[in-house]
């Protein structure tokens, strides 16, 4: 570690970096979660922060953003200084964080949001028609589809994204941090991003960009920082250095594929739903199916309804009409807990919000799907014994690093938080395995372990329907695509057909069969 | 003005029927004794004066006292707890404004059983239940307000009332209450429109007054608490209803100044002052085993304007310049 | 190109999402004043309709500040005992004011409200900075502090009613009338209209919806926490100390059982009936003001309609969860369609 | 992967940091052993007796609240769903002994007419709070008032006496091994209520509902069902209690429950249960009732005054929070 400091000391006649942070520090209670961390952007640089889950990005990216403040290391923005900052004073010397977890307040507008804590006021009095012109401009410069005066908790998780960079770009900005921006949009918001950041780097912002995507990586590095539980691994020029490098850098070992190879044997319809649609109108007469023994896609434009199609299956949107069709059988009123015992589970894109109970133990979030079986229960008495032996067991399977399952849910990352949830799949039979955005927020090793996962479902005769924004995700992993547009479906791609270029044709088909409404 | 409070005028009720006595204490006890002293609440005139005579006679009689409150009416588990802490505390005598009569009656048995004496003060207790007691009969004092109603309704003249007996539930209320109803019953001339249970405070009183102006226009006498009172006295000012006649079912500071002023009519007094200071000497009396008058009943009296005078205050509120004291230790 | 499209769904247009749980405490305000009106002449009589709107002035008073409070996340169980003790420090203050500026009644009574406010001023930063210092929760540390601020008030007056105020500040102040209406709807009305522009146009009001929307968000977004949750507390604290010192006035006595769990419970109820969330981040102060008027005229429709005084409560009781329940059910449904 | 793991363990823990985890119980006995030294009948048998019987009637309440809290709610109709149990037993116990039922009758009778009243009041909270989606606050506030209404109106306002003496003879008087009744059965729900809490599939439910009530709903956990039967259990707990603390009086009190309401959430609260949901347990509950009770008995034994006791409790609640999180935070 000395040697990569001082071969970054050891440029003379470079200009000073815009941001330069040396010997970077933090600890929580019992986690160092940075240690020692050196770093440096540029102006006009776009600076990639690679590592897995919980190697620290999103700590760093709050000391940068003023939110932590260190507990050793020293901060320098164009060669000066910087000591105490806070939020406020970060954003006034033109650092603008978008934060993975956002700084949106769900029950204020956007415009409201935008604003936040930087209102143009007079005498604590707002000038509230200066701020809407304000914001409507700044949303035509950036090209976005948002309402200012919407409230950002009816939005969908993508438009919140869009209002999210938008109030990073406010006032002037000379380092833009983005924590995993793309994690929740689609490929057309995404070009709209990268557009903007090429642009911004034009004008010489420094980026700070954190993503676990490698094609992102490729497009946009221009350099590359790994970190490993906390500490800096290396400093690379992204054109240097290949993707099995970055990986192995990243995670210690070796990574050669990203998607597993599953075999699809297709059999009888395990799940299907006839002219179904929800009664809040996002989806709308769709016709689906889905197979046992293969892996069923679906895509769609951000607010299409492809989450609420597999929601509504499972129980958690009222349906207004239509049918649901469990092997064959009717399956009227769906409701969570009946879904379960016919063996229909359902992995929600959201793990904070719908996923887990983060103060309780991994052995209470993962046996919490299966507390109606006698395998873990007599007569409403649990058997601690059994659900200990089985929840380990499968945690086990499952690779949770680090082992140990009566530890909070809370303190894991992103991807072992995932897999805590995916145990649940293994503590009960199930036939069909509904997942909303598998992989959102999840490093490449974790990612692999899920499809892995989800491969060896398929293999073992299950149905799973995977829901994604991720194009080439969905696109690897599935056997059959469906392509929702406007809450119906528009396409349904399956073998050669199955391209991406299909896909994006059906994204923005104007004579897609739903338009006649 | 230090003048001894007793002895005073009574009526003892030991045989069943009251007869008129006197009361005269003991003089100062044999030993310094340890008296526990419990209230159901300091919060009005009403029991600081109780207070006050308790605290001048314990003085007066040279033992320790010290004295309880439980926060208000609906706080009788932590009276029960307060009597417990009193008998596992030692104290050679527990004096008892009980918050509910019924409600301490298995702990005065207990405290029978371990030899302590009890007094029960001001507040009714069931016949019987301790070897002393002195209070007056709420019935009567109720009735004695109505009393003093019709002694002071020019003939001929029809009283409509509405009664504010105070909070539903706290026994008392309903006392006075139906002492007062049982009374004007046989008079034709007085009607009772409604009778309206409320929480004891001045503003939730004020609210109950002001809507009882609207829904009976032809109320004019309003009998009740004093809060009541005291809420009533401006709520008919304003509403410029000066022929409605205040009556207050028991005694405060305010209502003496009210009277002084002319505001109510009259209230009613059970001379709290001699009731606290009797209840010292009841004690006394029972921790030395001698004589004592097993229920002695305060003769419950009208004051209006024209008996003001003729009064001994003293036995009916503390000193305006007297601050409870929790406590006496003695010399 | 089909962004219109995308922003039909991803952004409800304010218009369409007509929030009818707004629209349902007036609806039941009208049933319940034309229901009456029906059934007793006396409730629209002009001393009638005097007494709602004066009690109503002092519910809304205090849950004026209970609403802020509870918007910013938190909850104030002292508002009770504050009026209690605002009322005994301003009728003592007075008392002694009186001997030191003997006839100057305009000395003695800013005096007596001075230190009335006071008290409720510090209650409320008591309060305020336990929350945002300590990290206990408004429920928790109002809970000690109702107890703690009551038993000074207790122990102030040993509970007998404090006397000796200037004429002028009662029958001037606290019984007089302006136009026909008592002093307190008026000063209840204009501290309305500032909450409502609190709310809609300062910082103070947008911070406090953004910290009970989501107290971490506003802290990364650069908003100081601890300031504007303080400043909650404190206005609860002085709003419920004002309506103490309006109690006083009135009654012509300062008293420690003024306010009470009563108040407090009565002011939480407006606040939530008015639509403010236990959650945080949602409610507006007029809707609050709407509920106070509701909650004062049912009490006072069930003294009219000469309900027997220990059913009473029972009617109060299922008609406010009614309501409540009716609102929530109104909001499923507007969720669905 | 396994060195960080090591690193990011503390190397060494003080014995400061050992010691937080008992901060509460070490406070309890400082408490215990402080008042001693003012008098040292505080620690006699008979008072730790009293203390223990004093707190089993508070534990039962603080771990009712429990079971709602738990689930982020409370229960604000508790302390009048006591009032009204009790009133309702009483009556039915002595109607049941005029009418000359046998004694298991009339004590059966009595029993199941008080847990049917708390049954009711738990049925109303749940369907309100877990159908109609009402919040806690405003669902027990409603059955705050019906209850008072209830209770008010079937006893009339006053005591109801005459309860059969067999009543108080078997749970209050009555002991177990020389361990008074109410402590028995108080130890044996606090047992019985931690096995559900902590080996059930309900105990378990209501600590995951409460943490993330979305989380359990999409995990297939019955939720509306969890929290109606949450509010049941509370209900149903304080309504034992009640006939506990009817047994205790002697009579039914209408008044009761006045304030247990928040007494019981604040001893709850001080014991570490958390508002928030999802942390606390029967432990907790018990030990806040043993630290508000150890803490009035011993300023009662100190002769504190009343309203001074409100402001140390005051005090205190918040104290015994702070406490709790700083213990959190060091852990
Ligand atoms: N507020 C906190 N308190 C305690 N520990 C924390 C806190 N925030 C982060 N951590 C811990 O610090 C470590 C680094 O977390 P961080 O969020 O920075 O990871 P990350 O690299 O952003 O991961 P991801 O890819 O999942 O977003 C983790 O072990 C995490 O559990
Ligand atoms: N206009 C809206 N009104 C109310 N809720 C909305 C609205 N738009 C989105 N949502 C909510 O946001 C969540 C995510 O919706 P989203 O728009 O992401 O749909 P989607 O089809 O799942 O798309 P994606 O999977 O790409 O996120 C859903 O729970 C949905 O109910
Ligand atoms: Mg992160
Ligand atoms: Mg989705």
């Amino acid at each position: 570690m000395g040697m990569e400091r001082a071969e970054i000391q050891a440029r003379p006649g470079e200009a000073e970096p815009l941001l330069r942070l040396a010997g970077i520090t933090k600890r929580f209670t019992g986690v160092r979660a940075l240690d020692g961390v050196d770093l440096d952007v540029r102006a006009g640089e776009l600076h990639v922060l690679f590592g897995e889950n919980g190697a620290g990005k999103s700590t760093l990216i709050n000391v940068v953003s003023g939110t932590f403040a260190p507990d050793e290391g020293s901060f320098h923005l164009n060669g000066e200084e910087i000591r105490h900052l806070t939020p406020q004073r970060a954003r006034a010397i033109g650092i603008s964080p978008v934060f993975q977890e956002f700084s949106l307040v769900p029950s204020l507008s956007v415009e409201e949001n935008l604003f936040l804590g930087r209102e143009v006021a007079t005498g604590g009095v707002l000038r509230a028609a200066e701020m809407r012109r304000r914001a409507r401009a700044l949303i035509d410069e950036l090209g976005f589809d948002l309402d200012p005066a919407a409230r950002v908790e009816d939005l969908s998780r993508a438009h919140q994204q869009m209002a999210e960079i938008a109030k990073a770009l406010l006032s002037p900005v000379k380092l833009l941090i983005l924590d995993e921006p793309t994690a929740s949009l689609t490929e057309r918001e995404t070009g709209r991003l990268f557009e903007l950041i090429a642009r911004l780097k034009a004008q010489g912002v420094g980026i700070i960009y954190v993503s676990h995507r490698m094609r992102e990586i490729r497009a946009l590095a221009d350099r590359v920082t790994v970190l490993r539980d906390g500490r800096h691994i290396k400093t690379l020029d992204a054109a240097d250095v290949g993707d099995g490098e970055l990986v192995e850098l990243m995670t210690g070992r070796r990574i050669d594929v990203l998607f597993p190879e599953i075999l699809h044997k297709p059999e009888g319809i395990a799940v299907d739903a006839e002219n179904l649609s929800t009664a809040d109108g996002t989806v709308r007469g769709v016709d689906f199916h889905a197979r046992a023994g293969e892996i069923t896609g679906i895509a769609g434009l951000v607010g299409c309804g492809k989450s609420e199609l597999v929601r509504a299956i499972y129980g958690l949107e009222p349906i207004a009409g239509g049918r649901v069709r469990l092997h064959g059988t009717p399956y009227e009123h769906p409701k969570p807990r009946a879904s379960l015992r016919r063996g229909l589970a359902y992995f929600p894109a959201n793990r904070v919000t719908e996923g887990l109970a983060l103060s309780r133990p991994i052995r209470e979030n993962a046996s919490i799907a299966a507390l109606d079986l006698r395998r873990f229960v007599r007569f409403g008495v649990l058997r601690p014994g059994a659900e200990r032996r089985l929840v380990g067991s499968i945690m086990d399977t499952l690779k949770l690093r680090p082992a140990g399952i009566e530890r909070a849910v809370g303190n894991l990352s992103g991807g072992n938080r995932q897999k805590v949830m995916l145990g649940r799949a293994l503590t009960r039979d199930l036939s069909v395995f509904l997942f909303d955005e598998p992989s959102v927020g999840i490093d490449v090793g974790a990612k692999l372990e899920v499809y892995q996962f989800m491969k060896r479902l398929v293999e073992a005769g299950a149905a799973v329907i995977v829901v994604s924004s991720e194009l080439p995700e969905v696109l690897a992993l599935s056997n059959r695509l469906y392509v929702m547009h406007h809450g119906r479906i528009a396409a349904e791609l399956s073998g050669a057909a199955k391209t991406e270029g299909n896909v994006l044709a059906s994204f923005f088909d104007e004579e897609a069969p739903g338009r006649a409404a | 003005e230090d003048a001894a409070l007793l002895p005073m005028k009574i009526l003892d009720a030991s045989s069943g029927t009251p007869r008129p006595a006197e009361y005269t204490p003991v003089g100062k006890a044999e030993k310094p004794y340890n008296l526990c002293v419990l209230f159901p609440h300091m919060k009005d005139s009403f029991w600081v004066a109780v207070a006050y005579g308790i605290v001048k006679q314990a003085e007066a009689a040279n033992v320790n006292m010290t004295l309880y409150e439980a926060g208000g009416y609906e706080n009788l588990p932590k009276q029960l707890s307060q009597f417990d802490d009193c008998l596992a505390n030692g104290s050679d005598a527990i004096i008892v404004g009980a918050i509910s009569g019924a409600g301490l009656a298995q702990k005065f048995g207990e405290a029978a059983a371990k030899g302590v004496p009890v007094v029960g003060v001001t507040n009714p207790i069931p016949p019987g239940a301790t070897p002393a007691a002195n209070y007056v009969d709420f019935e009567a004092m109720g009735g004695v307000t109505a009393k003093g109603l019709l002694a002071q309704l020019p003939a001929g003249e029809k009283a409509n009332v509405v009664t504010f007996p105070g909070p539903a539930g706290s026994g008392w209320a309903e006392a006075f209450n139906d002492g007062f109803k049982k009374t004007v019953a046989a008079n034709p001339d007085v009607t009772i429109l409604a009778e309206k249970f409320g929480d004891s405070g001045v503003a939730v009183q004020l609210q109950l007054i002001q809507d009882a102006l609207q829904s009976y226009p032809d109320m004019n006498v309003i009998w009740g608490s004093a809060p009541t009172a005291e809420a009533a006295i401006g709520a008919v000012a304003e509403a410029g209803r000066s022929d409605i006649r205040i009556i207050s079912s028991y005694e405060n500071q305010a209502m003496l100044d009210a009277l002084n002023r002319g505001d109510i009519l009259a209230f009613a007094t059970q001379y709290p002052v001699g009731e606290g200071a009797i209840a010292i000497d009841q004690a006394v009396r029972l921790i030395e085993k001698k004589d004592v008058i097993k229920v002695v009943q305060p003769e419950a009296a009208v004051i209006d304007k024209s008996t003001v005078g003729s009064v001994n205050m003293a036995l009916v509120l503390a000193p305006a310049d007297w601050t409870p004291v929790y406590s006496v230790k003695a010399k | 190109m089909n962004a219109p499209a995308l922003a039909l769904r991803g952004m409800p247009s304010r218009a369409a999402r007509f929030d009818w749980t707004l629209a349902l405490l007036p609806i039941l305000l009208v049933l319940l004043v034309a229901g009456m009106s029906l059934v007793s002449p006396q409730f629209y009589g002009p001393m009638n309709v005097l007494n709602i709107l004066r009690n109503t002035s002092f519910l809304t008073i205090v849950a004026l500040g209970q609403a802020m409070v509870i918007i910013a996340g938190g909850f104030d169980l002292s508002v009770g005992a504050v009026v209690a003790l605002a009322s005994v420090v301003c009728a003592k203050t007075m008392g002694w004011a009186g001997a030191v500026f003997p006839g100057n009644d305009a000395a003695v009574v800013l005096c007596g409200v001075g230190a009335g406010l006071g008290s409720g001023l510090v209650v409320g930063l008591v309060n305020g900075l336990c929350v945002s210092r300590l990290k206990v929760s408004g429920f928790v540390v109002t809970l000690g502090t109702m107890s703690a601020t009551a038993g000074v008030g207790l122990m102030i007056t040993s509970g007998i009613p404090v006397y000796g105020m200037p004429d002028g500040f009662v029958k001037g102040f606290g019984r007089g009338q302006v136009l026909g209406l008592p002093i307190a709807v008026y000063l209840a009305l204009a501290l309305l209209l500032v909450m409502i522009f609190v709310q809609r146009r300062t910082l103070f009001g947008r911070y406090v919806y953004a910290i009970g929307g989501h107290a971490e968000a506003a802290v990364v977004s650069g908003v100081s926490i601890e300031r504007h949750v303080v400043g909650t507390y404190v206005l609860s604290g002085v709003l419920a100390a004002l309506a103490g010192i309006l109690y006083t006035a009135l009654v012509g006595s300062g008293q420690a059982s003024f306010g009470g769990d009563r108040m407090m419970l009565q002011s939480i109820a407006a606040a939530v009936i008015g639509g403010v969330s236990l959650r945080g981040g949602v409610g507006r102060v007029e809707s609050v003001a709407l509920a106070a008027l509701f909650l004062t005229a049912l009490g006072n429709a069930l003294n009219l309609l000469q309900v027997d005084a220990r059913l009473q409560p029972v009617f109060l009781g299922l008609v406010m969860v009614a309501a409540v329940a009716a609102e929530e059910l109104a909001r499923r449904r507007v969720h669905r369609v | 992967m396994s060195d960080i793991e090591l690193a990011a363990t503390p190397p060494t823990v003080t014995f400061a940091e050992r010691l937080w985890p008992w901060a509460l119980p070490i406070a309890l006995l400082a408490l215990l052993l402080g008042f001693a030294t003012v008098d040292a009948r505080m620690l006699g048998a008979a008072n730790l007796l009293n203390i223990a019987q004093q707190t089993s009637y508070l534990a039962l309440f603080a771990m009712a609240q429990t079971v709602v809290i738990l689930t982020r709610g409370f229960d604000l109709s508790l302390g009048p769903t006591v009032s009204m149990v009790s009133v309702a037993a009483a009556l039915v116990l002595t109607a049941a002994a005029g009418a000359g039922h046998g004694p298991v009758a009339v004590l059966l009778l009595g029993l199941l007419a008080g847990l049917a009243m708390g049954v009711a009041a738990g049925v109303f909270n749940g369907v309100v709070i877990a159908l109609l989606g009402v919040s806690p606050f405003v669902a027990t506030l409603g059955s705050y008032n019906v209850a008072i209404g209830i209770a008010t109106t079937i006893s009339g306002g006053r005591p109801v006496q005459g309860v059969p003496d067999l009543f108080a003879t078997l749970l209050y008087r009555g002991t177990v091994l020389g361990v008074p009744a109410a402590i028995v059965i108080a130890g044996a729900v606090a047992v019985l209520l931690h096995l559900v809490l902590r080996r059930t599939v309900f105990g378990r439910s209501l600590y995951l509902v409460g943490t993330n009530a979305r989380a359990a709903l999409v995990a297939g956990l019955p939720v509306k069902r969890i929290l109606a039967l949450a509010y049941l259990l509370c209900s149903v707990l304080a309504a034992l209690g009640a006939l506990l603390m009817t047994a205790r009086t002697g009579s039914g009190e209408p008044n009761l429950g006045g304030s247990l309401s928040l007494q019981a959430i604040a001893a709850a609260v001080v014991g570490g249960t958390s508002l928030a949901g999802g942390r606390g347990g029967v432990g907790t509950a018990i030990l806040g009732a043993l630290f508000v009770t150890i803490l009035s008995n011993g300023m009662n034994f100190a002769r504190i005054d009343g309203y001074v006791q409100m402001v140390v409790l005051g005090a205190i609640v918040i104290l015994g929070v702070v406490l709790d999180r700083a213990r959190l935070r060091a852990r």
